[in-house]
C-alpha cells in the first residue's frame, strides 16, 4: 500500500454525465490544476469509450486523487477495466446517475461483497 | 504409519525429534496467533462489509435525492451545466486522509475537508438561486456520504487483501506445516522405536547367538576354539546421515 | 397606433381647414362660405350620384373591412382547427350581406335617376329627390360601414373563440347576428327616406308657353 | 381602434398563435402523464397530445434532456414560423422576445471565451431562440475584448452591454452580475418599446413585464443575502420598472433578511400572498432556510402563468405572442419535471408542476 502517498491525496474526481457532474461541481469538488487538467470528465452519448478509458487511467494514476466517482452506466461501458481495478487508492466508487437508478448487482465491489456474504 | 503424508526429510534421531517438536510448538503458537488476528480482522471486515452494503444502498437514495434537487434547479433556472463546468477552478470540497489501526493493519479513512468558497454564489441570481443553493447543500451532503462510503470501501479493499494473506498463512500452517511436522515426529518416533526393537532383537539375537556360540564354543572348546561375530556397519551410517539432514531446513517452513 | 399616427390623422386636416378658412376670411372672400348657395347651385344629380356612390362604396368598404378582419382570423385559426373554417363562413356571409344591402339600395336609388335637361332640372321635387338620395346613401353607407366592421371584428373573435372552444360559437354568433341586423336598419331607413321622393322629372310649367326655365333659386342661372 | 387595423398585418398570426395555445396541455392530459410508470408510457401519452410523435425517432432509453430539447425544438419551429410571417412592429416585438435568450447565449459565449474553450462547441449549447446572424462570428474572437469590440457591437444587444461593462472587469465572479445588468437594461427597453406600441399591447405587456421585473428584484435580493454582492451593486441590478419601483426597490436594496423582503412586499396586494403561507409555516423559513424560498419560486411561476393566461383574454394585441412563448416554456419545464419524476421514481413530487389550463 502506498501509505506515504495517501496524505497528498485530497481531491475527488468524477467521470459522469452532465447532470451528475454539475451537481457535484456545485458542491465544490471541481479543480483545475496548473496544467489545465480537470478532475472531471463529462460523458455524453457521443463520448468515445476510449476517451472514458483513458480518463479512467489518468485519474487512477494521478497522485492527488483520493476518490474516483464514476457513474454506474458509464462504468458499464468500461466494465472490464473497472473490474480489473483492485487498488485501494484512489477509491473507486460507482454512483448512480439521474437516468440510471442504482443497481447493486452490477457494482464490482458489491459483487465481491455479495460473494463474501454468500459464502 | 511413517509412509503416510508428507514429512520432512530427517534422520530419525533424538536430536531431530527434539528440534521438530520445538518447531511444532512454534507452529502451533503462530497458528493460534494468526487465527486470532484473522478472527479480529474478519469481525471487523464483516462490520465493514455490512456497512458498505448499507452505505451503497443509502448512496443510491442520497444520490437520487441529489439528482432530484438538480432537476429542481433545471426547472427553475434552466441549463446551468456549462456555466458551472466552466467556472470550476479550485476545489473547495476536498478530502483528508487519516489512518486507523486495526490489528496491525493501517486503514485509511477519508474526512471531508470543506473550505467555504464563494464559487457559484451568484449562479441563478436572477431566478432559481434558492434552488441552486439547495442543490449545493444536498450535493454536499451526498458527497459526504460518498466520502464515507469511499473510506469504507478502501478499508474493505485493504482488509480483504490482508485477510486473504493471513488466511493463506493460517491455512498453510494448519494444513501443511503442522501435519508435516507431526508426520515427521511420528516418523522419527516410529523409526526410533523400530531402531529400539531392532537393537533389542539384535541384542537378543546376539545374546542367543552368544549363548549358542557359548554353547557351541563350549562344545567346540570342548572340541576346538572358534572366531567372534563381525560388528554391524549400519548403525554408524544412519547416525551420520541424520545429522546432515537436520541442518537442511525446509524453506517453506518459517517456524 | 402611436402618437404620430393620431397627430397626422387629426391634426393635419384640421390645420389645413383652419388655414383655408382664415385665408378666405382675411382675403375678403368670407362670403364664399355660403352654405345655402352651395346647396342650391349644386345640381341634384350631383347629390344623387354622390349619395348612390357613397352608399355602395361605404357598404363595400364596410363589408371588405369586415371580411378582412374576420378572414385573417379564420385562416389563422383554421390552421390548427380546420373544423372552424366551414362554420365561420357564416361570419363572412354576414359581412358580405352588408355589401349586398349597399348594392340593393344602390339599385333602388339609381332607378330614381332619369335624364332631365338642365333647364328643367331645378324644381323643388328634384331638389328633394337629390337630397334624399344623398343623405339616404350616406345613411345606408355609414350604417353598413360600421355594421360591416362590427360584424367583422365580432366574426374574428367568433372564429378564435370557436377554435378555442366549440361551445362558444353559437353564443358569440348571437352577438354577431345582432351586429349584422344594424345594417338592415340602415337599409330600411334608407328605403323609407326615398319613399316619398319621386323620380327626377322635367319641369312642367303651369302656364303653357311661359318661360320654360325651372328656377327656384336666385343662385341658379 | 386597434381592432380596425390590427388584423391587417397580424390577424393571421394572432389566430395561429391562439391555435398553438389551444395545443398547450390541459389538466387532464397532465393527469394522464403523471400516471405514467416509465418514460415509454410517457411518450405514448404525449403522442396523443399536440406533441404527436415528436419523440418517435429517438432511441429507446429516452433521457429527460432529450424530451426537453425536442419540445424546445418544436417551440422554436413555431416561433420561427411566426417570426418569418411577421411585419413591423410585430417583427420587432418578436425580436425583443429573442433578446432574452440572446443575453443568455452571449453570457455563455463570454464564459467560454474567458476559459478559451472551443467556441464551436459552445454554439451547440446556445439556446436556439437566441441565435443571431453574427453569432458564428463570435467564434472568431479569441479574447473578451475582441469579442466585445468587434462582434457584440454588431448585435442588437450592444446598447445593453455598452453601459454595463468594460472588458477589463470581465471575470468569473461578475459574469452573473453582467447577465443581470444586461437583463435589467433589456427589460427596461422592452417596457419602453411596449409603451410605444400603445394600448392595448402596452396594457397587457406592462403588467407582465412589471411582474417579471419585480420577480427579478425580489429574487436578486433574496439570492444576494450572504454573498459578496454588495448592497450598492445589488441596487444597480434592479430594473427600474415594476410595481415595487421605486420605493420598494429602494427598500429592497437595503434589506438584509427575508422578513424585510416580506414586509416590503406586503405593500403590494398581489405579492402579499407569496409570503403569506411561507409565514404561516412559522419562522421555519429562517430555521430550514430552504423551504420558504422555493415555495416563493413556485408562487412566482404560477403568478407568471396566471398573468400570461390573462393576456389571452384580450384580442388585437401583441401580448399573446410573448405570453404564448412563456406559457410554452413553462409547459416544457413541466414536461421535463414530470419526466424527471418518472425517471427518478419520485412520485410524491410529481404534482409539483404548475398546470397551465
Amino acid at each position: 500500500m502506498a501509505s506515504t502517498s495517501f496524505k497528498d491525496r485530497n481531491l475527488i474526481a468524477v467521470i459522469g454525465d452532465e447532470d451528475s457532474i454539475t451537481g457535484l461541481l456545485l458542491a465544490g469538488i471541481g479543480h483545475i490544476n496548473e496544467q489545465q487538467k480537470k478532475n472531471f470528465l463529462v460523458v455524453d452519448a457521443k463520448t468515445q469509450v476510449s476517451t472514458i478509458e483513458s480518463a479512467f487511467q489518468e485519474f487512477t494514476e494521478r497522485k492527488d486523487i483520493a476518490i474516483l466517482l464514476i457513474n454506474q452506466h458509464i462504468a458499464e461501458k468500461i466494465r472490464p477495466t473497472v473490474d480489473l481495478y483492485q487498488q485501494a487508492f484512489p477509491a473507486l466508487l460507482e454512483i448512480p446517475s439521474k437516468d440510471h437508478p442504482y443497481d447493486p448487482s452490477k457494482d464490482s465491489v458489491l459483487k465481491r461483497v455479495q460473494k463474501l456474504f454468500g459464502d | 504409519m511413517s509412509g503416510v503424508g508428507a514429512r520432512e526429510n530427517v534422520f530419525a534421531t533424538r536430536m531431530a525429534l527434539t528440534n521438530t517438536k520445538l518447531r511444532l510448538k512454534g507452529a502451533q503458537t503462530g497458528h493460534s496467533l494468526l487465527a486470532k488476528k484473522r478472527d479480529a480482522l474478519t469481525t471487523r471486515f464483516r462490520t465493514i462489509l455490512r456497512k458498505v452494503d448499507e452505505a451503497k444502498r443509502k448512496m443510491g437514495r442520497v444520490m437520487q435525492l441529489a439528482s432530484f434537487s438538480m432537476a429542481e434547479v433545471t426547472y427553475a433556472t434552466g441549463d446551468i451545466a456549462y456555466l458551472v463546468q466552466e467556472q470550476a477552478k479550485q476545489a473547495t470540497f476536498r478530502v483528508r486522509a487519516k489512518q486507523e489501526n486495526v490489528s496491525g493493519v493501517v486503514l485509511p479513512a477519508f474526512e471531508v475537508d470543506r473550505v467555504a468558497g464563494s464559487d457559484f454564489n451568484l449562479t441563478g441570481l436572477g431566478r432559481g438561486g434558492q434552488q441552486v443553493t439547495r442543490a449545493k447543500e444536498v450535493y454536499a451532503k451526498a458527497i459526504e456520504t460518498l466520502v464515507e462510503l469511499a473510506s469504507l470501501q478502501t478499508a474493505f479493499t485493504i482488509l480483504d487483501e490482508v485477510i486473504r494473506a493471513t488466511n493463506r498463512r493460517v491455512n498453510a500452517i494448519e494444513h501443511i506445516v503442522i501435519p508435516r511436522l507431526e508426520n515427521t515426529i511420528k516418523y522419527i518416533m516410529s523409526e526410533l522405536d523400530e531402531m529400539d526393537r531392532e537393537e533389542f532383537f539384535r541384542l537378543k539375537k546376539v545374546q542367543g547367538k552368544k549363548k549358542r556360540d557359548t554353547a557351541a564354543r563350549d562344545a567346540a572348546q570342548a572340541a576346538k576354539s572358534a572366531a567372534a561375530p563381525p560388528p554391524t556397519a549400519d548403525e554408524d551410517r544412519e547416525a551420520e546421515l541424520a545429522t546432515n539432514l537436520l541442518s537442511s531446513k525446509d524453506a517453506d517452513v518459517i517456524f | 397606433m402611436g402618437y404620430y399616427t393620431s397627430y397626422y390623422s387629426y391634426g393635419l386636416p384640421s390645420f389645413l381647414v383652419v388655414v383655408l378658412a382664415l385665408y378666405l376670411l382675411f382675403t375678403g372672400s368670407g362670403e364664399a362660405f355660403n352654405i345655402g348657395r352651395f346647396l342650391e347651385e349644386t345640381s341634384p344629380y350631383a347629390f344623387a350620384a354622390t349619395g348612390i356612390g357613397l352608399c355602395i362604396g361605404l357598404s363595400v368598404l364596410g363589408a371588405g373591412w369586415g371580411i378582412m378582419v374576420t378572414g385573417s382570423s379564420i385562416l389563422g385559426g383554421g390552421v390548427r382547427a380546420p373544423r372552424i373554417t366551414t362554420k365561420n363562413l357564416i361570419s363572412i356571409i354576414f359581412c358580405e350581406v352588408v355589401a349586398i344591402y349597399g348594392v340593393i339600395i344602390g339599385i333602388v336609388y339609381s332607378s330614381k335617376l332619369g335624364a332631365v335637361p338642365d333647364r328643367l332640372l331645378y324644381t323643388p321635387q328634384n331638389y328633394f329627390t337629390g337630397f334624399a338620395l344623398f343623405w339616404g346613401g350616406i345613411t345606408v353607407g355609414a350604417c353598413n360601414l360600421l355594421c360591416g366592421i362590427a360584424v367583422g371584428i365580432t366574426g374574428s373573435t367568433a372564429a378564435l373563440a370557436d377554435a378555442a372552444d366549440p361551445n362558444l360559437f353559437v353564443k358569440i354568433l348571437v352577438v354577431e347576428v345582432f351586429g349584422s341586423i344594424m345594417g338592415l336598419f340602415g337599409l330600411i331607413v334608407g328605403l323609407l327616406m326615398v319613399g316619398n321622393a319621386g323620380d327626377f322629372t322635367e319641369y312642367v310649367p303651369e302656364v303653357a308657353g311661359a318661360a320654360a326655365n325651372a328656377v327656384v333659386s336666385p343662385y341658379v342661372y | 381602434m386597434e381592432a380596425l387595423f390590427f388584423n391587417t398585418d397580424t390577424g393571421y398570426l394572432e389566430a395561429i398563435v391562439r391555435g398553438y395555445k389551444a395545443g398547450i396541455l390541459a389538466q387532464n392530459q397532465y393527469a394522464n402523464l403523471t400516471q405514467c410508470e416509465t418514460l415509454e408510457d410517457f411518450r405514448t401519452q404525449l403522442s396523443a397530445t399536440d406533441y404527436s410523435n415528436f419523440l418517435a425517432n429517438e432511441p429507446l432509453p429516452i433521457s429527460t434532456s432529450t424530451i426537453a430539447d425536442k419540445a424546445t425544438q418544436i417551440l422554436v419551429d413555431q416561433f420561427n414560423y411566426l417570426r418569418t410571417n411577421a411585419v413591423e412592429p410585430l417583427s420587432k416585438f418578436l425580436d425583443y422576445i429573442t433578446y432574452a435568450y440572446m443575453i443568455d447565449n452571449v453570457v455563455l459565449l463570454i464564459t467560454g471565451t474567458l476559459h478559451e474553450r472551443d467556441t464551436h462547441e459552445l454554439l451547440e449549447r446556445c439556446h436556439p431562440l437566441g441565435v443571431f446572424d453574427t453569432m458564428p462570428a463570435l467564434c472568431v474572437a479569441t479574447n473578451v475584448e475582441e469579442l466585445f469590440q468587434s462582434v457584440l457591437v454588431e448585435t442588437p444587444l450592444a446598447p445593453y452591454f455598452r453601459d454595463c461593462l468594460s472588458a477589463s472587469d470581465l471575470d468569473d465572479l461578475n459574469i452573473e452580475i453582467i447577465r443581470n445588468t444586461v437583463y435589467k437594461a433589456y427589460l427596461e427597453d422592452f417596457y419602453e418599446f411596449c409603451t410605444s406600441l400603445g394600448s392595448p399591447t402596452s396594457d397587457v405587456m406592462h403588467r407582465i413585464l412589471s411582474f417579471e421585473a419585480d420577480r427579478r428584484t425580489i429574487n436578486i435580493t433574496i439570492n444576494s443575502f450572504n454573498t459578496e454582492l454588495g448592497k450598492e451593486q445589488r441596487a444597480k441590478l434592479f430594473p427600474a420598472i415594476g410595481r415595487l419601483f421605486p420605493e420598494g426597490n429602494n427598500q429592497l436594496a437595503k434589506a438584509d433578511e427575508l422578513d424585510q423582503v416580506r414586509q416590503i412586499c406586503e405593500n403590494i396586494s398581489e405579492y402579499r400572498a407569496f409570503f403569506s403561507d411561507t409565514s404561516s409555516h412559522g419562522n421555519g423559513a429562517a430555521a430550514d432556510g430552504l423551504g420558504a424560498p422555493s415555495q416563493l419560486e413556485d408562487h412566482f411561476f404560477s403568478t407568471e402563468v396566471h398573468l400570461n393566461k390573462l393576456a389571452f383574454l384580450q384580442q388585437f394585441q401583441y401580448g399573446v405572442f410573448y405570453s404564448y412563448m412563456k406559457l410554452k416554456e413553462q409547459e416544457i419545464r413541466n414536461l421535463t419535471w414530470i419526466a424527471e419524476c418518472i425517471a427518478q421514481d419520485a412520485k410524491d413530487r410529481i404534482q409539483d408542476f404548475i398546470p397551465i389550463f
